[in-house]
């Protein structure tokens, strides 16, 4: 089994409102010294086969198309065993 | 990085200007340096550019838009409060309420980034009311499809729905309307058009206007961040040195939240009087929201552009100028009210800072990091902008096409295959029910909402202890407007005003969201001038006025332009929201009655489009003396008790209509055809000034009478039957044993006409996976 | 005797009129609580409302539940303050730790907005007594992150002590662990429940008025239990 | 500059219904081999001063109290340069 994992954050131009409600939130719990919070998604895929095994061109179409708007976001993908 | 200050702009004549980039023609360019009596500074250029786009100048439609002033009764209109040109109009409701409405277009944006699109588009509507002192209670989303099974509707339309719900639910408003159309030519331009009704006392009214010299200018709510400027980044790379701008997205993220502490510290700064104009952000940011103010006072302004708060410090001033950040406002506050208006931005988190001061200059000037980057006569930039004649010539394939009657295709006739017929019609894309859409809106949120979705029309308490209320209605048939766009856009007029009155409100001003093709197109240009003109006149003829709008040019992909869709809202008034006439009927034994005249008019009918797939011929006649009396008679049987359901007719026909109030109740009914009539026709021909209603026995005479004195034809087409043995009421089960039954025709049983009204949308959307 | 019961306004709250609508027509006297305000002016009983506290963007009721107002009524609540959590104050019970289980993304995915059936499985809290057992009710349910889970001895527990509220009927909305709707906290004076009751209290703006009997119930047992 | 990085997954018997309407989206492009998925959480906290100044078990507690809700999720938290 190997494990794509895919990270999809939110282009560092765009507002991110979540983060920033995490920001608030730390402030107002008195941690100190956060100059930036940004929330994004993880997605971990389970397939079949070992590392080498696994597309990597169809996943990274798949990150592309299907798990990120590359209008607003961008994914970094890696391949785990 | 070189600032191009007003002083550099003087001393170098001879720079080059991206103004074509920036959408600017030649002549309009040399109209800025004629006004400025030299070149415009990069930052003016941006702020011309922009508030000389169509989308913020309404260049071409300007002159046909002035109608809806002109075409007024004598001594202008009773109701009317403030009227067009604010970012609102006003209507008095009465009892010392006022309500102010708008539709806006969020359609190119919603495309890009559905989920995004068209929250946003939700955002900036429901700032546009807030602008009024008005507080928003409700929301109506009209919209607008490709094939309802094309692959990218599956990709848009969950999205656009997600993001209305993400942002009104957050925000706590109730979404009570709107619609739902699928149709090729949207594919690849879908319509995200958004309504937003807000209500407040009289004394309460505040218009956008920076007046007081010494007053002060408060900018709160979000950061200002590189939201939506694209275009201008050309200015920006411009003026700055060889690495350049970041990028800027062409996309902005809503955060409804904001949006929810922006409405209370908002109301709560008017309500308190401590301001004395207001102003939203939307399109065109800064440049729009000083330029206007500044325009709308009797003095001048004067920004410091550097106080500006950013979430991203790299903005270059024309970009701040652009930035289209979402939930932001303006105020104009007294110096002595400052404190207080900061107290409470701040007791609502919402970050607030001064940017700026009216004065006496008559201009509008523009400081970043004291350096002079604007200097311009504000109403050159925000009302004097260009005008155009377009050209405009009927299309040529009109004769054709209105010639290619829907009358003649073959109908059917045996009972098999009308029943046939009714269960495709009511399985189609556009007939089902929506609920699959409307159940991701909340529609009771602050708990005045009466009726909502799927009822004809959107109706909320404004007041609990009076019941005074509003309805809101928003339609639109873009086939019929494409047949004929001055009668379609009047169909589409008669349409809203119907649904308002069937559920007994009187309905009382118009506002429109006008979708167009390219106005650089002659025929594109022709048909808008035409929808116009038939809404000018219609709102005259009907009584009721234009209170504001939006219009919506360059809907089109490749070379075809959208069906001309002209939504068109109205708005009606109910005293008592107790007697509103909902569209499910009542008990066994009440009469069932088909107002107005049916004749085989299946031009741009739903009918058409879905059995034989035609679009051609002249759509429905016109008769808004009709509309109007249908009205009165509607809302004379909401109030004398009269009628305990209706529901008008329209896509779908009389058949849409019946099976409507059937599955609404869970109770059947037996119908007839009325002697005169096919049955085909009396099923789904798309007559207008027409509406079912249901009396109880008790008051037929009465009801009779009334429609017989004033000349409205009333026909009784069948009673409320809940079947022998069969249970009656609203239960889950209610639909057992219950059906419809068009004598000597065929029998249908109420359940097997759900499975196809409420099967449709879950089997295209569900699987769907919306980011 | 009058019977004060706080309603908590959180930045995001969009209820709290509803509810406070709602302790009117029960006969109560609805007070107004500010989250940023420890004091809760010494009310008999609170009502978290529904809503988006804070945007609700990183996790419903997540941030909610370090506000100052949750402090004092977390406390006293532990004490015998009765609370009654709706929706999102459902919501903020969990991720407080008064309530077990939490709530996460309905199944489907979507928010859903509809008019619910639900059964009254427990009447022997303070917010319930006015039902009678198996009662039916109808109102308004809209949220999009409603599925109750909780492990299944805790869910056991629950069911073996009687603690659960309220259950869907006919459909469950949201993919709720055994069509739980509503829970209460082991003395019934502490209970979340996934619905609106706030909504059905008039004929006019709800599906029924069946949601009176919560704040009926509390309005009741404070006027009884007055000296 | 340092980063903290916090991933929270919902926990294995926890129903993940992203992630399930993921796999099914999958399965419908064609895309074969795919066992599961499963769609988490990731923040990005930048925080002043380097790697060894950041208060690690501050920065977990925040993962424990705020950014997951122990009774369904996990988490793993890692500082980056
Ligand atoms: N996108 C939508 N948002 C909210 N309500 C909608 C939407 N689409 C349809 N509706 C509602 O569904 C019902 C039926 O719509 P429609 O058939 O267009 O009504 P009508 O023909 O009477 O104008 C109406 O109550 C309408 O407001
Ligand atoms: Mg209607």
């Amino acid at each position: 089994m190997a494990r794509v994992i895919v990270d999809v954050m939110l282009k560092p131009e765009i507002l991110d409102p979540q983060g920033r409600a995490v920001s608030g939130a730390l402030t107002r719990l008195g941690i100190t010294g956060v100059n930036d919070v940004r929330q994004g998604k993880r997605f971990e895929i389970t397939v079949d086969g070992n590392v080498a095994d696994v597309d990597e061109s169809a996943m990274r179409s798949i990150a592309e198309e299907l798990l990120s708007n590359p209008v607003i976001e961008d994914y970094t993908l890696r391949i785990e065993p | 990085m070189t600032l191009d200050t007003v002083t550099h702009a003087a001393e170098h004549p001879e720079d080059d200007q991206p103004f074509a980039e920036l959408g600017l023609r030649p002549e309009e360019y040399d109209r800025i340096c004629e006004i400025l009596g030299r070149r415009p500074t990069s930052s003016e250029l941006a702020m011309y550019s922009v508030m000389w786009s169509e989308h913020c100048s309404y260049k071409s439609s300007k002159v046909h838009l002035r109608q809806f002033g002109n075409k007024q009764p004598e001594g202008g209109w009773p109701q009317l409060m403030v009227g067009i040109g604010e970012n609102a109009g006003v209507v008095d409701v009465g009892d010392g309420w006022a309500v102010t409405f708008k539709i806006e277009s969020h359609n190119h944006p919603s495309f890009i980034e559905p989920y995004q699109g068209a929250a946003t588009g939700v955002g900036g509507i429901v700032r546009d009311i807030l602008s009024m002192g008005a507080r928003p209670i409700a929301i109506a989303d009209p919209l607008r499809f490709g094939p309802a099974d094309a692959p990218d509707t599956k990709r848009v339309l969950p999205g656009v729905v997600a993001g209305i719900g993400g942002y009104g639910n957050c925000l706590g408003l109730p979404t009570i309307g709107g619609e739902t159309v699928f149709d090729a030519s949207y594919a690849g331009n879908p319509l995200v058009n958004a309504l937003c009704i807000g209500a407040m006392r009289h004394e309460d009214v505040h218009l956008a206007s920076a007046r007081g010299v010494g007053n002060l200018i408060v900018l709160y709510g979000a950061r200002t961040g590189g939201d939506g400027i694209g275009g201008v980044s050309v200015l920006a790379s411009e003026t700055f040195d060889a690495e350049g701008p970041a990028k800027r997205p062409a996309v902005q993220v809503g955060d409804p939240f904001m949006e929810k502490l922006l409405i209370e510290a908002t109301l709560e700064v008017l309500h308190t009087g401590l301001v004395e104009g207001i102003q939203d952000l939307g399109g065109a940011g800064i440049s729009c929201a000083t330029s206007e103010l500044a325009s709308n006072g009797e003095g001048g302004m004067h920004v410091w552009l550097d106080r500006v708060l950013l979430r991203d410090s790299s903005l270059s001033p024309e970009e701040i100028l652009m930035s289209e950040s979402q939930e932001r406002m303006c105020a104009v506050v007294t110096p002595d009210n400052i404190d207080a208006f900061m107290a409470i931005c701040a007791k609502w988190d919402v970050e607030a800072v001064v940017i700026g001061e009216v004065n006496d200059s008559g201009r509008l000037t523009i400081d970043y990091h004291g350096e002079r980057i604007v200097d311009v006569p504000p109403r050159t930039v925000a009302h004097e902008g260009p005008v155009y004649q377009r050209p405009m010539s009927r299309p040529m394939d009109l004769d054709a096409l209105q010639a290619d009657s829907s009358d003649v295709l073959p109908r059917p006739t045996t009972g098999a295959e009308l029943k046939k017929t009714l269960l495709t019609m009511v399985a189609s894309a556009n007939l089902a029910s929506k609920a699959w859409i409307t159940d991701q809106y909340d529609r009771y949120v602050l708990g005045n909402t009466v009726l909502a979705q799927p009822e004809d029309t959107g109706m909320v308490r404004i007041d609990e202890s009076s019941g005074r209320g509003v309805a809101v209605s928003t339609d639109c048939n873009g086939r019929f407007v494409r047949l004929d766009p001055y009668a379609g856009t009047q169909l589409a007029l008669a349409e809203a005003y119907r649904n308002v009155a069937v559920s007994g409100a009187r309905p009382t001003a118009v506002s429109n969201c006008l979708n167009f093709g390219s106005p650089e197109d002659p025929e594109v240009m022709w048909t808008f001038a035409e929808a116009v003109r038939g809404l000018a006149d219609g709102c005259l003829e009907l009584g009721i006025p234009v209170t504001g709008g939006n219009v919506s040019f360059y809907n089109s992909t490749a070379d075809t332009a959208i069906l001309p869709t002209p939504v068109i809202a109205v708005l009606g008034v109910i005293d008592d929201v107790e007697r509103r006439t909902p569209m499910a009927w009542g008990p066994d034994g009440e009469l069932i009655y088909l107002l107005g005249d049916t004749r085989a008019e299946f031009s741009g009918s739903e009918w058409a489009h879905v059995m034989h797939g035609h679009l051609g011929g002249q759509p429905p006649r016109v008769d808004l003396a009709r509309e109007a009396l249908l009205a009165d008679i509607c809302i004379a049987g909401s109030r004398d008790g009269m009628l305990t359901a209706a529901h008008d007719v329209a896509d779908g026909g009389v058949a849409q209509t019946l099976v409507e109030m059937a599955l609404r109740a869970g109770v059947g009914a037996r119908l007839w055809v009325p002697d005169d009539l096919d049955a085909a026709m009396f099923l789904w021909s798309e007559s207008a000034g027409r509406a079912v209603v249901v009396v109880a026995r008790s008051e037929e005479m009465r009801f009779t009478d009334m429609c017989a004195a004033r000349g409205m034809p009333a026909t009784r087409i069948g009673v409320v039957d809940s079947g022998l043995g069969a249970e009656l009421g609203f239960t889950s089960s209610g639909d057992a044993g219950q059906v419809l039954d068009l004598s000597g025709k065929f029998t249908v049983s109420l359940a097997q006409l759900r499975e196809a009204y409420e099967g449709t949308l879950p089997d295209l959307f569900d699987s769907g996976f919306s980011r | 005797m009058t019977a004060r019961i706080g309603v908590v306004t959180f930045p995001g709250s969009l209820d709290d009129r509803d509810a406070a609508r709602a302790i009117r027509i029960a006969g109560g006297e609805p007070v107004v609580l500010w989250h940023a305000d420890a004091d809760v002016r010494g009310v008999d009983a609170v009502v978290l409302p529904g809503g988006f506290s804070y945007g609700d963007y990183l996790r419903c009721g997540a941030i909610a539940k370090f506000a100052p107002v949750m402090g004092t009524v977390i406390e006293q609540a532990r004490t015998g303050l009765p609370v009654l959590g709706i929706c999102n104050g459902f919501q903020i019970l969990c991720e407080s730790h008064l309530l077990p289980g939490a709530l996460t993304r309905n199944d489907h995915l979507h928010f859903i907005c509809r008019d619910q059936r639900l059964r009254i499985d427990a009447t022997d809290t303070v917010w319930t007594a006015a039902y009678t057992p198996g009662e039916e009710i109808v109102i308004p349910l809209k949220n999009g992150e409603g599925g109750y889970v909780a492990d299944e001895s805790t869910l056991d527990a629950l069911e073996a002590e009687g603690r659960v509220v309220a259950r869907y009927l006919e459909v469950n909305p949201n993919g709720s662990r055994r069509d739980i709707a509503g829970v209460a906290d082991p003395t019934g004076r502490i209970v979340g429940l996934m619905p609106h009751p706030e909504h059905a209290v008039e004929a006019l703006t709800g599906p029924s008025t069946d949601g009176l009997g919560f704040f009926a119930s509390m309005v009741t047992s404070l006027i009884e239990s007055a000296p």
